[in-house]
């Protein structure tokens, strides 16, 4: 047996997973609410992946039930970090009361926006 | 609220001391936007409407957490076409939307959201005690 | 002032709205995970309203990330009530995590499923 | 699980005394999935895979708690080419797929699922301890 783990959970108003895609390209799922409270879970991840130098990083928004100026703050930053190392941030399938706050603040126009992951991931996906 | 006549409730939650303030704002004024018809809404409209209520309560909550040594507590008033949001905070200060507004970076962002919101906003201090309550009052669906 | 209300809230896993629409339909949306800790969040609306004589119960499953067999029970027990009654449940725009469950249990052919709530309301709505 | 040598990694999670248990066993096993790779998933099959695996859990759990005085502990345990699920719980009796399965009626789906999404499941128990450990093993994604 390699590895043993004893573990604990503790249940959150947002989960967000990760991961690799290809060479430079990191898949965020986050799952819940996203505020002031939740928004170092978001923070993490993205960072994480423009640390190892993957810039295109694709946030699937299905089922983000909620998000505030915070969470828009923390996506936002990421897009600046994205940018300047020729990369971009890809939203995915937003839902209309959270597509709504990037529309009146006018942040919809930095991001890219897809309906499906199918057109956010890169080819070799 | 120019007539008090127009109230006709006011729910009060108590913020101060208690830990994740601001979902717990929203999910309170999720459940009387649900005891007062709002929700669950028919119709794109009425959704956004309600939707629209618990961003601005998200907003000036989190805004007492960030520039004002934490929130007090949350009152949300039902009138007769509006619904009003007051959040009550400890500190100095006072919401200033930041001009100009950059739509592309961090910051400035949440009071430009309850400027946008809101048929109006506001700040309301009692003289010689510490804090303030800041307003905000959105419209009801038709 | 007609009313005050002094409250406290408990986050939950699972939050219930409803609301009547017409003269015998109920729209219930459950938002989050059912199961075994937040059935009955969900089994009591659909209860009050077949007590009040509304037999078209509209269930919007959009912002159902999570359903299991304890879930399906709740559905199915509304279920014999309402059609008991003369009335059926429609369930609307189920998640493929969620409608995977009614379909290998074969649940989802005594449901009346819709894409929309439009086609799921009576007209009057 | 015949080879000892399969396994690759066990994770534990007590659940003995705590409330919420069934929740909390899905959300040990989604980090676990995470960890592993298996989520987020890119596209339907293997976001399919991890989920079947998140409701066998919560099947096992749910029975653990209906049938048999609480859920003891869960493991998950990863091996080259399949996850396998272990609930342990205090109770005596075992699980025992309804026959006939009806599709329109409450009751019975829990294990009606877990037959239909696993490769194999079984029970053990240590002879002379109360209580058994429920496993079900399923496939992971290509
Ligand atoms: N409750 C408050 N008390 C004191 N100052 C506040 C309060 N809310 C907002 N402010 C001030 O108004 C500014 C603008 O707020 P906002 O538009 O929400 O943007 P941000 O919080 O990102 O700075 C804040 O930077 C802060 O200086
Ligand atoms: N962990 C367990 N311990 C003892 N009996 C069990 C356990 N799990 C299931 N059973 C038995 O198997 C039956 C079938 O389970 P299941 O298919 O999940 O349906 P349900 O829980 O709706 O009865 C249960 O009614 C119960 O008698």
């Amino acid at each position: 047996m390699d590895r043993q783990h004893i573990g604990s959970v503790r249940p959150e108003r947002l989960r967000v997973e990760a991961r690799t895609v290809g060479d430079d390209a990191e898949l965020v799922v986050p799952v819940g609410e996203l505020d002031h409270h939740t928004a170092e879970l978001l923070r993490a991840p993205l960072d994480a992946a423009l640390d190892a130098g993957r810039v295109r990083l694709v946030v699937d928004c299905a089922g983000l039930g909620f998000c505030d100026s915070t969470g828009l703050n923390v996506l936002l930053g990421a897009r600046l970090r994205a940018e300047a190392a020729g990369g971009a941030v890809h939203l995915v399938a937003m839902r209309p009361a959270v597509a709504r706050v990037f529309r009146i603040t006018g942040a919809e126009a930095v991001f890219t926006l897809h309906e499906t992951l199918a057109t956010a991931l890169p080819d070799s996906g | 609220m120019d007539q008090a006549s127009d109230v006709l409730e006011v729910r009060t939650l108590a913020l101060g001391g208690t830990s994740g303030t601001v979902p717990l704002a929203r999910d309170f004024t999720r459940t009387a936007l649900t005891e007062w018809g709002w929700l669950p809404a028919v119709g794109a409209d009425r959704r956004a409407a309600a939707e629209d209520v618990l961003l601005v309560v998200s907003e000036l909550v989190t805004n007492a957490c960030l520039h004002a040594e934490g929130p007090e507590r949350l009152q949300v008033v039902r009138l007769a076409s509006t619904v009003r949001l007051e959040v009550t905070d400890r500190g100095a200060g006072q919401p200033t939307p930041r001009t100009p507004h950059r739509a592309g970076r961090p910051g400035g962002h949440g009071m430009f959201i309850v400027q946008r919101l809101c048929l109006d906003w506001g700040i309301q201090r009692v003289p010689g005690s510490p804090g303030k309550t800041v307003w905000a009052e959105l419209a009801a669906p038709a």
